[in-house]
């Protein structure tokens, strides 16, 4: 009733941003922001490490510079929290929000996700997690139906392979850092969980069921070099047209389909069931309130305008899936959508992701950054052929151990 | 051991022709001696023969090959630099081994050559040196070592001993002349120290702006310079030159008429010319016993040099010098009467200084 | 006109032989370089990769477009200049300084900056500039900076100086120099080449230096290397744009060091002294 | 004897000298002392997983001493130095050799030759990440149409090393012509006379005569080298992050990757500073060749 | 303008010491040349007075001050060194401009200054040329000009002239000494050449081993040198020496017991040490009308210098050598008969070589 959106007129609040598509896109909004508030917001955006590294120079010099930021709270939530660095939005998400902010439409997964210890540390910013993205027309041609199960993508590789030798089955993350991403969501599949009882459970059978399979797609299927392939190889990969099935973040979309060559054979999906059924990673990139800002009020205004349902709108026309189930319904956005098959399959993707999701990438420990290393080891050993599976997992688990006691 | 020719050569420095037009031909096993003012172009010619300087235009030959194109390395000369040019991160040994070990020649034998040039020369204390820890002298020491221990087909000294006290120099002299009566090899030795030229050279070359005056031997050069040039050139102090005329059955000093007290068998190219310049070097001037038979001129300055002694005077409106016995005393404001001895006077021509005979 | 010697034809050949095999693996990636920055984005990492295509502008253009390009460049320049000269008038001196005394510590010293990590610097030096309200100026980009440039020029000039005849120097002293005036008269330009090399160098690294603005620039006072980074991204890899980016950002120390080649060649001219 | 000559040697002529090298030495030790002592103080801290800082004495250091990772970034990281310092060294003067003999190339293609290195590091890796993919690569399609086997490049434990140090070879070599061209123009040309008339070979000049007197020239750059790959950061953080496994794993990889991604500051400063005092040692041991090879 | 003192100077590189004790004093106005053999250290105490080198230990003053801490750009001592160093970016004008120009000379003054100097060394061709672009001879005169055109407290030259020819050498040499007493500088000059020592010096200081033998006028060095070192070093070609004896009332030579034809009087020395080293310089023989009154001597080898002629010959078992007049025309194989001028012959102590007298 008596929200004011010009209540800190003149004010400055600067936002660390990511240079990712979603920091792009919301920043195309700026001027709107300033406008509306008449605040300036001064942006400072940067590729997502070196971000990082900024964030980490200035929260630990506990300086006031920085207002607001992105994270990712399935990353890095739990130690930023412990740390201290996120203020609590709890209060002012609750009080000091506009009429129109619709608390409740935010995807409940995600705001539990960015909350710790009771604590609310950031608003959801966009909504993604990895999908399989597979080539309708060799599935055709090598008498393949689209893998329903984790055991059907394997026999769907199996089948691609010895049809058409030139193509690359499968391809995935096999980068060390980044495995976590995709291996955490063919984990929850099989029904595997990473600690039981305060230890790493890496080798419980399901634990090392995954790695195995997790591996071996990618060792048998996965194209030479797999270790060191991220999102920058695998869509390079499938966008070449040299794999039939990749499974990446949905994010890729875009640069998947750039030159629209893949535009007409493109079918998406959530990752296979496997036991468990289907538990996709389901994440999101996150803005949060520096606990050293003084200015939070001020700063949480540019929170809530970004992560507002208005904006989001607009940013999900800019292929920037919303955390927001309304948004999806909205008609302007069903529009854009139904523009294009791939859009419509990519859609019904993410409402898998945004309803069956889990935020877990890693171990949900405050070391989780740490925690996704020694995944990618086990997983890189066994592709590499370095080691058993069991040998793998017990290194694996006994780093992690001990790593789960740091406390 | 070879002979070197060099025909027609020119060298040209942007448009400066330093050697405009040379011939010259040295005998396999000659011990040539090349002088000449400053500049003249003396290293510039050594360098071309040595094959590091290019040829603007001409032909050189060393022995029957012509080697205007080979390099320097694969000529097989033996040089001394003016500038020493010493390898500044070897040791003196190293420098002075370094040709031979490059040949393949034992070690044994490296050793022992290093060893002897190094006591020919007086630097065994500093074989172990490196050259920014020697004296001038010592350097131009190593710089003569480093080409003597080689044997090649030719030697090419660049004024090897100006950095040497006159008892070293002296003694190097007649080990470089002995070193190449023993080694036969084709010498080409550039200096500007008279004595070295007259006692080592079998022939003199006297360059003036890279031009040959005069080809010969020490005596004949000394004793029948080709021209003016070469005559004011050769012998210390210098010839003095007098500008004369033949006038009236008599040698007259053009300046002021006086005559010269000169026999007259020597005149006879002068009656034909009608006038020259007459030349008589220091050291042939004679004290003439009876003052009247002689030109009476006064001492302007002394020069004893302890063996002799140098008197300047003025003489026909010239400045002019004459060497005589130091027992004589000499002193400043003394008169004395001085004479040409007879048959050592020269000629020549007063427009292009050719000789006169 | 003049016979070159046979063997050094032979040799002439040999060298171009060489500087053509070190031409194409030296330039093969920068060429790949430029015309990956003319192609279509997506067209970058295709298979088998494509030398026929239609060049387009459309990564430049986008550069221009969502980037605030030119004042990242302008950042850059201040920045890279002000570092390198100042790493020049430091450095200029000290290399000379310890050239001549052949006491190296003060080298060795301004080299520690380089030995340790740069990212040991990031925390100490925001704390420092910040306490001093330097943060986003391009004083402090400049300052921090020069610690890297500093020591190249030093450590480059070192072998050049050294180069020198100390005659040189004592002619110079016996002349009526002081040690300050030996240095710029004498010895400076005597080292053209040296100068050169130091510039470029020190030029490139500033130029090509990231991790300081990182922390130490504010968004206005980025520089242009550390925009680069923003082609780089998860969901967002824009190669074309980076390429050009590159391509942009490789030219002016490739413009610097085409202006300095002079120097580049000629060296010291000795003649001047025996031995 | 020799203080004697030192205390007669001129003292007005030392004070100017060392006014030369002033600046630069204050402007260093104002620059890096803070962030020494603070880094120093930070390595003796512990970051507890709650953010809370204390102090811990040399527990990080002890734990260096038992960190598998260490060792073997160690490792690494020596493994990696040698290796493309020794490239790097070779073909750096063997690319200034080239060029010095080139003199007739013009300017601007003089200056192509040495243009890699001003590629940013960060667009180096990524190009070279690109063209030595194992399966979209233009190396491997270059190596197959010649009939020659593939290799995995980067993502083989074996060779990703010798192929980093490749790529910063590529990057850096000719940086250090660069260096050596510059001290060859310093060198005297009048001895290179005295080696022709000597009889040398190319060969053997270079051998005997351009190679003893460009020591020192090398040896700085390698001391410059030494600084930047002992630190060797940028193309593997953009290659291969440390992989595959642990393959290419520097400390300095390592060091960043603990501070900045694994958020222990404390950890790190101690790993930087270990890696610091291995950098120092490398310089100074080069800094006493230079002295012994000085001519 | 000012008196050079050194005392009690010590030089040592390492553990060898170049100059191991050394006093000197050098008046103002005065032109000193040190000579010595090579590497004896002459350099080397220049090096000292410019300031370029440390002392080990001593003090030295330049007019009343002590200059030991005062750097060499401080001194105003002008200086040409053994090795030129030239400034090799600088054209010949400027090299030998600069020096005026961090005086603040103004412009024309600097301007005819070194057209002067310029002009005495013939080097005005070569004014806009690099010191690479310039012969040996003529880089060595650049080094000259550019002290000369200075006007300081004291002029160091380190063999300037030693790539010069001799009548250029001549010319140089005359201005040099009309140059010091025009300016009224103290000089101190490096040579090997006798000549220039015995014309241009005041005094000389002759050097060995970085100690100073003898210290005087030319003429006594040359005709009462101090010791034997003294004798066989000044004097070209050198002193002849023999050992010699006191015996039966009569000086023989100790080797084979003849008798040297000696006037009695200037054996007085002899008597009372019993032996020693008879010096009869090259000039100091006649060749004795009587073959009975002399030497018998055969010609070993003759070397034509034009002005004068050397015969060298055996003699008491030494090798030695006279100078002759040419007009004798000696050959080898002659046999002539030889004998000391008399009062010419010196005679030094046979274990430390110092005089008797
Ligand atoms: N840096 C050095 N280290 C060791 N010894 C040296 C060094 N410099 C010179 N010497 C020695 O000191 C002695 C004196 O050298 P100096 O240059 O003064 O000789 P010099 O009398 O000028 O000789 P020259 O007539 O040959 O030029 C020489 O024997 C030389 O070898
Ligand atoms: N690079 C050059 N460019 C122009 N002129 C040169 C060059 N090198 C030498 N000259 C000139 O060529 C002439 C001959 O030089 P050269 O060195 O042969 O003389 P020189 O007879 O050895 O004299 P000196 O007795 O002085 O050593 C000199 O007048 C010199 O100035
Ligand atoms: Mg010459
Ligand atoms: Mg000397």
């Amino acid at each position: 009733a008596d929200f004011d959106w010009k209540k800190f007129q003149g004010k400055t609040v600067t936002f660390l941003a990511n240079n990712n598509p979603v920091g792009l896109a919301l920043l195309t909004y700026k001027a709107d922001f300033e406008k509306l508030t008449g605040m300036t917001l001064k942006v400072d955006g940067y590729q997502e490490q070196q971000m990082r590294q900024r964030l980490v120079t200035v929260m630990n010099a506990r300086s006031d510079e920085v207002d607001v930021f992105m994270t990712l709270p399935s990353r890095e939530g739990e130690q930023f929290a412990a740390a201290g660095w996120y203020a609590d939005l709890s209060a002012m998400s609750k009080n000091e929000a506009a009429a129109e902010y619709d608390l409740a439409g935010l995807s409940q997964a995600l705001l539990k996700a960015g909350t710790f210890n009771g604590k609310l540390t950031s608003m959801p910013m966009n909504i993604e997690g990895p999908i399989l993205y597979y080539r309708t027309d060799i599935l055709k041609k090598c008498g393949v139906e689209k893998p329903a199960t984790i055991k059907d993508l394997e026999a769907a590789a199996q089948k691609i392979k010895a049809c058409d030798s030139t193509i690359t089955p499968f391809v995935s993350r096999g980068l060390k850092p980044a495995v976590a991403y995709t291996f955490s969501n063919m984990l929850h599949n099989i029904g595997g969980t990473y600690m039981a009882n305060g230890k790493s459970n890496l080798c419980s059978p399901k634990g090392k069921q995954t790695l195995d399979t997790y591996s071996r797609l990618l060792r048998e299927y996965g194209p030479p070099g797999v270790v060191n392939y991220s999102f920058q190889q695998i869509s390079a990969l499938y966008r070449g047209g040299r794999a039939a099935m990749s499974f990446e973040s949905s994010n890729e979309l875009r640069t998947v389909m750039d030159g629209g060559e893949r535009l007409k054979d493109t079918g998406l999906a959530p990752f296979p069931a496997g036991e468990a059924g289907q538990v996709p990673t389901a994440i999101g990139w996150g803005i949060a309130v520096s606990a050293y800002s003084r200015q939070p009020e001020a700063a949480w205004y540019f929170v809530q305008w970004a992560t507002s349902p208005e904006i989001q709108k607009r940013m999900a026309l800019q292929g920037i899936a919303p955390p927001r189930p309304a948004v999806a319904n909205d008609p302007e956005y069903r529009k854009w959508i139904d523009a294009e098959p791939v859009r419509k399959e990519w859609q019904a993707a993410l409402d898998v992701l945004a309803t069956k999701g889990s935020s877990e990438v890693g171990y949900p420990i405050v070391a989780n950054p740490q925690s996704r290393e020694f995944i990618g080891q086990a997983v890189q050993d066994l592709i590499l052929k370095q080691k058993t599976v069991d040998q793998a997992c017990a290194e694996a688990d006994k780093a992690l151990d001990a790593l789960i006691a740091q406390k | 051991m070879a002979s070197i020719s060099i025909r027609n050569l020119v060298k040209r420095y942007g448009n400066f022709a330093v050697i405009p037009d040379l011939n010259l031909e040295i005998a396999d096993h000659e011990f040539v001696v090349f002088v000449g003012p400053s500049g003249c172009g003396k290293s510039t010619l050594l360098r071309i023969i040595a094959g590091l300087e290019p040829i603007t235009a001409g032909e050189l030959y060393i022995g029957d090959k012509r080697v205007n194109g080979i390099p320097a390395a694969q000529r097989d000369i033996a040089m001394v630099f003016q500038d020493y040019a010493l390898y500044p991160h070897m040791r003196v040994y190293e420098n002075m081994s370094f040709a031979l070990e490059l040949r393949g020649t034992p070690k044994a034998e490296i050793d022992a050559r290093v060893k002897r040039a190094a006591a020919l020369l007086h630097i065994e204390p500093y074989l172990d040196r490196k050259p920014k820890e020697l004296s001038g002298g010592q350097r131009q020491r190593v710089a003569m070592g480093r080409a003597i221990v080689r044997n090649p087909k030719a030697f090419l000294f660049d004024e090897p001993l100006s950095n040497l006290d006159a008892k070293l120099r002296g003694q190097v002299r007649a080990e470089i002349k002995a070193l190449s009566q023993e080694l036969k090899t084709t010498m080409v030795f550039v200096t500007h120290d008279q004595i070295e030229a007259m006692t080592m050279a079998d022939r003199i070359v006297v360059l003036q702006s890279g031009a040959v005056q005069q080809y010969d031997t020490p005596e004949a050069v000394y004793e029948r310079p080709a021209n003016q040039f070469v005559a004011g050139f050769i012998g210390s102090p210098a010839m003095n030159f007098f500008p004369v005329e033949w006038r009236g059955e008599a040698v007259v000093f053009s300046q002021d008429g006086a005559r010269v007290p000169l026999g007259l068998e020597s005149c006879g190219p002068l009656r034909q010319a009608g006038k020259g310049v007459l030349g008589i070097r220091p050291e042939h001037f004679a004290v003439a016993a009876d003052p009247a038979d002689g030109m009476a001129v006064m001492i302007k300055l002394v020069e004893p040099l302890g063996s002799d002694t140098l008197i300047h005077f003025d003489l026909a409106g010239a400045s002019a010098i004459a060497r005589v016995d130091p027992s004589l005393r000499p002193k400043v404001g003394d008169r004395v009467s001085l004479r040409p001895q007879p048959g050592k006077t020269h000629l020549f021509d007063s427009t292009d200084g050719r000789v006169l005979q | 006109m003049t016979d070159a010697p046979t063997t050094d034809r032979w040799i002439r050949y040999l060298n171009l032989l060489q500087l053509a095999l070190a031409g194409i693996i030296i330039l093969a990636p920068t060429v790949w370089m430029v015309l990956s920055s003319l192609k279509p984005s997506f067209e970058v990492t295709a298979y088998p990769p494509t030398l026929v295509f239609t060049p387009t502008l459309e990564n430049y253009v986008q550069l221009m477009k969502t980037t605030p390009f030119a004042s990242y460049a302008v950042n850059s320049l201040i920045v890279t200049i002000g570092s390198t000269s100042l790493g020049l008038l430091f450095g200029i001196p000290a290399a000379f300084a310890v050239s001549w005394t052949r006491v190296s510590w003060p080298a060795i010293l301004t080299l520690a900056a380089r030995m340790a990590p740069g990212t040991l610097f990031l925390l100490p030096w925001y704390v420092m500039f910040r306490q001093v309200g330097m943060i986003g100026s391009y004083t402090a980009l400049i300052l921090s900076h020069a610690v890297i440039t500093l020591p190249i020029v030093i450590w480059v000039l070192l072998p050049s100086f050294d180069g020198i005849p100390r005659s040189v120097y004592e002619a110079a002293q016996v002349d009526g120099c002081s040690v300050t005036r030996i240095l710029w008269r004498i010895a400076l330009p005597l080292v053209g080449s040296g100068i050169a090399v130091a510039a470029i160098l020190a030029f490139v690294f500033s130029w090509n230096y990231f991790l300081f603005a990182l922390v130490l620039s504010n968004g206005d006072s980025k520089t242009l290397i550390a925009a680069a980074f923003n082609f780089i991204g998860e969901g967002s890899t824009q190669w074309g744009a980076l390429m050009a980016a590159a391509t942009l950002i490789a030219l002016p120390p490739l413009i610097l060091a085409a202006l300095v080649q002079r120097w580049l060649v000629s060296g010291l001219t000795l003649g001047a002294v025996k031995g | 004897m020799s203080d004697a000559a030192a205390t007669l040697t001129q003292d007005r002529q030392r004070l100017e000298l060392s006014a030369l090298s002033a600046p630069a030495v204050i402007f260093t030790v104002a620059m890096i002392a803070f962030p020494v002592v603070y880094t120093i103080w930070l390595g003796f801290q512990s970051f507890s997983s709650t953010g809370k800082q204390s102090f811990a004495g040399i527990a990080n250091y002890s734990k260096l001493a038992s960190d598998y990772e260490f060792w073997h970034g160690l490792w690494i990281t020596i493994a990696l130095y040698i290796l493309a310092l020794v490239l790097q060294l070779v073909f750096g003067v063997w690319l200034a050799l080239v060029l010095f003999h080139a003199k007739r190339l013009p300017g601007i293609v003089r200056s192509m030759f040495i243009s890699p290195f001003m590629m940013p590091p960060v667009v180096a890796g990524m190009m070279w990440l690109v063209i030595l993919d194992p399966s979209l690569g233009a190396a491997n399609y270059i190596l197959q149409s010649l009939g020659l086997p593939p290799s995995e490049w980067l993502a083989s434990p074996t060779w990703v090393i010798p192929t980093v140090a490749l790529i910063d070879s590529w990057q850096w070599t000719p940086y250090v012509a660069l260096i050596v061209l510059g001290g060859l123009q310093s060198l005297p040309p009048s001895v290179y006379e005295a080696a022709q008339i000597d009889g040398a070979s190319p060969f053997k000049t270079f051998q005997r005569i351009t190679l003893p007197l460009l020591l020192p020239t090398i040896v700085t750059a390698a001391i410059l080298r030494s600084v930047d790959l002992l630190r060797f950061f940028d193309i593997i953080y953009i290659t291969t992050q440390g992989g595959p496994g642990n393959a290419s794993n520097t400390l300095n990889v390592y060091g960043f990757r603990v501070g900045f991604e694994f958020f222990n500051i404390g950890y790190a400063s101690a790993l930087m500073l270990t890696l610091t005092a291995i950098v120092f040692g490398a310089v100074l041991a080069f800094n006493r060749l230079r002295g012994a090879v000085a001519w």
